[in-house]
């Protein structure tokens, strides 16, 4: 288990299955969490595996993914996933805080729920 | 040919030198986002009440005593229609004393608040085009998010003094290398939400108060601090854009103020602008109309009979998670899928009608669905750039949809009847 | 004394400028007094029990007042006592008097409050003391006691008066403060940005702008406005 | 439902038809103001207007009420939206100090007895969103004036000499953003803005352009008298808010010495109040009225209007982006900014004018004796709202210059400053009523080339407004208290013949029309097409979705030249 920084934004294959929000390829799209290099070695990934993401707020099982950041932290496209951990306090704001939220993210056989899943399990 | 001019409706860049094939049911010269916009897609087939198919006038009727039943419902949404829909939207809402508020809201509204803190220095996008030789992309990745923006407006686009991609500098402020910082002169890498130091250290160089100033802020050392305030200082009309990076993180609007307050003083030596990445094709609109009809852009209520103004308490955000709505209309957004998990929670417990082209998360959640056209596919109307220039986007082709101008016409008329 | 006990859980939430003042008049004519329930304007009877003791200018909130706004705005003298929770706004542009919450405050808690005071025995939210959007001037006289911790944006544009935080508080401490004390006991985040005036001391760890000049035992600044505010270890 | 109405036994005042308070009756039809046989056999509403007063409808002919600049400011200053004025029920909700909202503007006029205003500053690719606002409107009539003294195509025109191709110009950018005139916001100095500058003088070379601010405004003023558009070039001139300015405003003014028109002014000039400051800086300021006053009553083709600010909240907001920079900086408050492609920019800044602040008090006095000094017949009442203030302080401006007493009591509540920096202790005048409703009514109606505006005469828009007010009795030097009170709230406000408001109560919702001007008829748009589509490069939208169309109006009404 690793203690890392989440953050969340929009992607190009977000942004291009928006509309399509029920389908795989929206799912595809917004199911992944990128870790840095040395995080992904550090937890020990494979191509394909899970990783379970834990905040206060609350948790999220994901595909891994090696990106191009920082080591500590993780980046989850704009969506349902991250939805689940991101902290919904807006401290007067109305804008909740989708970026830059401490949590940790550790290695799981869990399986990432689907949309509708994910929903339900809300 | 069938080939139709088409003004792209997906993002806040609104590129309109777009072509379509209507045969072919294709775009030409859009980006992967525009092209996934003017596609063929899942549509919702026809209205629903609780799963069970109905006529467009059965289910506004129902949408409208719905809304007429509640204590203070939420209207939600309002960013991807026009301003002839968004003007109806708040009618309705001031008519059935419920909340407006929009996807500014979880988006660029904090920018909203530093406009009220300090104002907004900004120029089009032809200005940046034109002038524009430093360019400082702050929080925002438009090769992600506004994939065409760097092209006609920002980064590679050529101007009236800029002539060439080597006269101007692109600087990337970021947490992470994005692909925008890879296609930039300079990346600087900051720590997560340290963004308001480092523009308090910036203004403080800027100022001559650069002794203040430690050796390192928010994960940058002083010297590239320095090097970055000589950059803004020398440059002939330099651009900010920040994108959600700042407004989403923490400091939120306060880090915007402070921008704003650094453009202010950058303005002292040179010309320097400051403008929102801004998200969906009409987000301005669904500010702008609300502005003009009842004096704001976004979380107001209007349970009094009059319009009110609190972020804290009528932004969607804060209202569902406070459970302060008793039934929600959700127009051209999905909150169950882009709001957190403690909001969507309340929107499963309460009545929703869901005005939508397609199917998403909220519909999943919806006890009355209305399906739309698509605006700039099936029903014109006028949207606001990022910039707040307008633009009539077209209808290239032909459907049996309601347009959201129609369903809102219609619901607003059954509302005034059931209120009689 | 007026005690005043909610009937029903709210559906939506409730704004009643409930305030001392409402002791003096006779329980009949308090009843009738106009809360805004949603879109309904209501009796407040209609939500809440209401019961006289005695002629003291004091309210007694007994319950979970969490989802009620506004209590105590604008109040000039007198006491209001929240035996639970109370909801935003509370103590708004208050002038006078004395408002003691035993539970939690939320947002807005003595925005704008000129005099009197307000005692918060748990924890307060966000904005405690600030200016509402687009005004020039938060709090500026009297004094805000948070026995807990407290949120983000305290004392934002603050020009008079005090605010004590006995646990921690959040991000934003004192921007554009222009007068008046905060105190924080505890931690907190960021401090100063902006300070023209007043002045700051806190206990635990801190994260000052990084625009103030060290001097002997304090910090002076903001620097970018060329403020004197004091930001100083307790 | 729709009723002839029957104003009966009024006094009217009805400068441009020579009708000084005389008892007379008014009839109306169909929107307009007819004869009496007209009305025979209709179902006729009487109105009984006995010894009250009978005016056309007021008209504003500069005011910022809709686009992006209002709205930003709006956006900007939430402190100015938590007045209520109406809460939604029959009407809209209507919420504003002196920002108002869109129905806010609407219901407020109407309230006040003026049925028309227009939108001073249309930015023309912003063309849509200031119609989308007039459309948002209710009760009154509108147009809007886009603005040309800072756009390339201007600059390139007036660099060539070529006013052919200016006029053809024009004529395309009124269609395109169906506006109505030619406005000029401090030409050349705003393009000086991007890069850090302004223009100090009428002979300045504008950055990029081997043009000057005097050769862009004769220019324009050529162009659109050979256009023969129903309104002169309307100009804020170079140098607002500059202490010294009034010389190049007196120089701006000559520049009109070249043209004529027999309707009306070749040259109008705008809120000449900021443009009228004598001395080298804000210590040794003080008035340059007098001389203007001088300059304009010796010509018979310049108008202007006040710009009287009112004291207490403002905001500021125009074309002329470096001076809003200026001020922002003067006070520190609050700042928006726009650069608009290549068409010149816009800024806004909150502001508060203060009776005991010298310079502000100041201001005050030197709008007060532009009013008084200029001939009625060439001088508007306004406060270039928001800039000045509320258009709903107009009735203060029309008591004040019509009463030396109030004025007396007024100097003693402001700065002592203005004894010694203006002339508005010392002068006498006092208006009359009868030029007083001309300042308002006929005058804006003539200047604006609107000939069925402004007046009572058959043939007219039946925009009407009844005053509790007799002519014949008031003594309007001493009883201003009533003059101001009366002038507030009309007892009823008619527009095109339907009964809006009575007694400052809205009773009916009406949507006023659009005016636009087509002069597209009067050139050869084929001669510019090349040039248009070649600089099109330098905008970031296509030329074919630049523009707004009839279409998309609510209620437009063409004028063709």
């Amino acid at each position: 288990m690793l203690e890392v920084e989440v953050i969340s934004g929009r992607t190009l294959n977000q942004g291009a299955t928006v509309e399509e929000k029920l389908t795989e390829e929206y799912f595809n799209a917004v199911n992944y969490a990128e870790l840095s290099e040395d995080d992904w070695n550090a937890l020990g990934l494979q191509e394909g595996d899970r990783v379970k993401v834990k905040t206060e707020f609350g948790e999220v099982v994901v595909f891994a993914k090696k990106g191009d950041m920082p080591k500590g932290m993780i980046f989850i496209p704009m969506g349902p996933y991250a939805n689940m951990v991101i902290d919904p306090a807006t401290d007067g704001t109305g804008m909740p805080q989708f970026k830059g939220v401490k949590g940790t993210v550790e290695k799981t056989d869990e399986k990432v729920l689907s949309v509708k899943e994910l929903l339900e399990a809300i | 040919m069938a080939e139709e001019n088409i003004i792209c409706t997906f993002c806040g860049s609104v590129c309109d030198d777009g072509l379509f094939d209507t045969e072919k049911f294709k775009s030409k010269r859009l980006c992967k986002l525009g092209s996934s916009k003017f596609s063929k897609k899942e549509r919702i087939k026809a209205p629903m009440i609780d799963g069970k198919e109905v006529s467009y006038e059965e289910a506004i009727e129902k949408a409208a005593e719905i809304l007429v039943n509640a204590k203070k419902p939420l209207l939600y949404g309002w960013a991807s229609t026009v301003n002839e829909a968004i003007r109806l939207g708040v009618i309705l809402t001031e008519k059935v004393r419920g909340v407006y508020d929009q996807c500014a809201s979880v988006c660029h509204a904090p920018g909203t608040l530093a406009v009220i803190e300090e104002g907004l220095p900004g120029g089009s996008l032809g200005a940046i085009k034109n002038r524009a030789d430093v360019v400082v992309f702050w929080g925002s990745n438009p090769m992600e998010a506004h994939p065409r923006h760097g092209m006609r407006y920002s980064i590679s686009a050529k101007g009236l003094l800029i002539k060439d991609r080597k006269q101007r500098k692109v600087i990337v402020v970021d947490v992470r290398p994005t692909k925008t910082a890879k296609v930039a002169d300079e990346f600087i890498q900051i720590k997560p939400g340290y963004d308001y130091l480092i523009i308090s250290a910036l203004r403080a160089i800027i100022s001559g108060n650069a002794d203040a100033v430690p050796d390192e802020v928010g994960g940058v050392s002083k010297e590239k601090l320095v090097e970055l305030a000589e950059t803004m200082k020398n440059a002939k009309y330099g651009a900010i854009l920040y994108g959600l990076g700042v407004t989403q993180s923490r400091g939120r609007d306060r880090n915007i103020e402070n921008a704003v307050k650094l453009i202010q003083l950058l303005n002292r030596h040179t010309r320097w602008i400051i403008w929102p990445m801004r998200g969906h094709y009409n987000v301005v609109g669904a500010g702008e109309v609300p502005t003009w009809e009842v004096g704001y852009q976004y979380a107001i209520d209007f349970s009094r009979g009059y319009p009110r103004f609190s972020p804290a308490e009528f932004s969607a955000v804060e209202v569902l998670k406070r459970k302060d709505c008793d039934a929600a209309l959700v127009i051209a957004s999905d909150p169950a899928a882009h709001f957190p998990k403690a909001a969507v929670k309340h929107l499963k417990n309460i009545p929703v009608i869901q005005i939508d082209p397609f199917p998403n998360m909220t519909t999943l959640v919806a006890n009355v669905v209305i399906p739309s056209a698509v605006a700039g596919l099936e029903a014109e109307g006028t949207a606001y750039r990022m910039d707040g220039i307008p633009l009539r986007v077209k209808k290239v082709v032909e459907t049996n949809y309601w347009s959201d101008e129609q369903i809102l016409e219609k619901l607003l008329e059954k509302v005034e009847e059931l209120k009689r | 004394m007026i005690i005043i006990k909610p009937k029903t859980e709210f559906v939506v939430t409730v704004e009643a400028e409930l305030t001392p003042d409402l002791a003096e008049k006779d329980v009949e004519e308090i009843k009738k007094f106009k809360v805004y329930y949603g879109k309904d304007v209501v009796e407040l009877e209609e939500l809440f029990e209401v019961t006289k003791e005695g002629d003291d200018k004091k309210l007694v909130l007994d319950g979970d007042f969490s989802r009620v706004k506004w209590i105590g705005c604008r109040m000039s003298d007198g006491e209001i006592v929240v035996k639970g929770n109370v909801g935003a706004n509370c103590g708004a542009y208050m002038a006078g008097g004395k408002i003691v919450i035993e539970g939690d405050a939320d947002d807005w808690l003595g925005a704008e409050m000129k005099d009197g005071e307000i005692v918060v025995k748990g924890n307060a939210a966000n904005l405690v003391g600030c200016a509402y959007y687009g005004e020039a001037t938060g709090m500026s006289g009297g004094k805000i006691t948070i026995e807990g911790n407290a949120g983000n944006y305290i004392g934002e544009k603050m020009a008079g008066g005090e605010i004590e935080i006995k646990g921690n508080a959040g991000d934003f401490i004192g921007t554009e403060m222009k007068g008046g004390a905060i105190t924080i006991h505890g931690n907190c985040g960021f401090v100063g940005g902006d300070m023209k005036a007043g002045e700051i001391k806190i206990g635990g760890d801190f994260e000052l702008v990084p625009t103030f000049v060290k001097q002997e035992d304090a910090w002076v600044g903001d620097v970018n406005v060329k403020g004197e505010g004091v930001v100083r270890r307790l | 439902m729709h009723h002839a109405l029957h104003i009966k036994n009024g006094i009217v005042i009805d400068p441009k038809n020579g009708v000084k308070a005389e008892k007379m009756d008014i009839f109306v039809k169909d929107g307009k103001i007819v004869e009496e046989s007209e009305v025979k056999g209709e179902d006729v509403k009487v109105i009984d207007a006995s010894n009250k007063l009978v005016v056309a409808g007021g008209v504003d002919m500069h005011a910022h009420i809709a686009g992006s600049k209002i709205n930003t400011g709006r956006t900007m200053r939430p402190e100015e939206m938590r007045v209520v004025r109406n809460i939604a029920n029959k009407f809209r909700a209507a919420v504003g100090r002196v920002l108002l909202t869109s129905p806010a503007i609407g219901y407020e006029y109407a309230k006040m007895g003026y049925t028309s205003s227009f939108e001073a500053a249309q930015p023309p690719i912003g063309a849509m969103h200031s119609h989308e606002e007039l459309d948002a409107i209710p009760m009154i009539d509108k147009a809007a004036l886009p603005v040309f003294g800072n756009w390339h195509f201007v600059f390139k025109y007036v660099e060539a000499k070529d006013i052919e191709k200016l006029k053809t110009f024009i004529a395309w950018a009124l269609e395109r953003t169906k506006g109505f005139g030619v406005k000029v916001v401090n030409p050349g100095g705003v393009e000086a803005w991007m890069y850090g500058g302004n223009v100090t003088s009428l002979d300045d070379q504008v950055p990029g352009f081997n043009v000057t601010p005097r050769e862009i405004i004769t220019s324009l003023i050529k162009a659109v008298e050979e256009l023969k558009l129903n309104h002169s070039v309307h100009i804020h001139c170079n140098r607002l808010g500059v202490p010294g300015n009034y010389e190049t405003t007196i120089e701006t003014i000559k520049l009109a010495g070249g043209f004529s028109n027999d309707a009306r002014q070749v040259l109008h000039v705008t809120h000449v109040q900021f443009n009228a400051y004598a001395g080298d800086s804000w210590r040794t300021v003080s008035s340059g009225a007098e001389e203007i006053a001088k300059t304009v009553n010796s010509m018979d083709n310049v108008t202007i209007d006040m710009g009287q600010p009112i004291f207490g909240h403002a905001t500021a907001m125009t074309g002329d982006a470096p001076f809003q920079f200026t001020l922002h900086k003067l006070t520190g408050a609050r700042w928006s900014n726009k650069d608009s492609e290549v068409e010149g920019g816009a800024g806004i800044v909150p502001l508060v004018y203060l009776p005991k602040n010298p310079v502000h008090a100041l201001q005050w006095a030197i709008g007060l004796e532009l009013g008084l000094l200029i001939d009625s017949d060439k001088v508007v009442l306004t406060t270039d709202y928001p800039n000045g203030g509320p258009f709903t302080e107009y009735p203060y401006v029309m008591a004040m210059l019509m009463s030396k007493k109030m004025r007396e009591g007024e100097l003693e509540k402001v700065s002592p400053f203005v004894q010694k920096a203006t002339n508005l202790p010392a002068i006498d005048t006092e208006k009359t009523l009868e030029e007083i409703i001309h300042m308002t009514r006929s005058l804006p109606a003539r200047i604006l080339g609107l000939p069925q505006k402004g007046h009572l005469g058959v043939g007219a828009d039946a925009d009407i407004a009844i005053y509790d007010l007799n002519p014949l009795e008031i003594d309007t030097s001493n009883d201003f208290e009533k003059v101001y009170k009366t002038f507030k709230t009309a007892e009823y406000t008619i527009k095109s013949g339907r009964i809006l408001a009575k007694n400052g109560e809205l009773v009916d919702e009406y949507w006023g029309k659009t005016y636009w001007v087509d002069a597209t008829g009067r050139v050869d748009m084929e001669a510019i097409k090349p040039d248009i589509e070649d600089y099109f490069k330098y905008y970031s939208v296509e030329l074919q979705n630049y523009g707004v169309e009839e279409g998309w109006l609510k209620k437009p009404e063409r004028i063709v030249i």
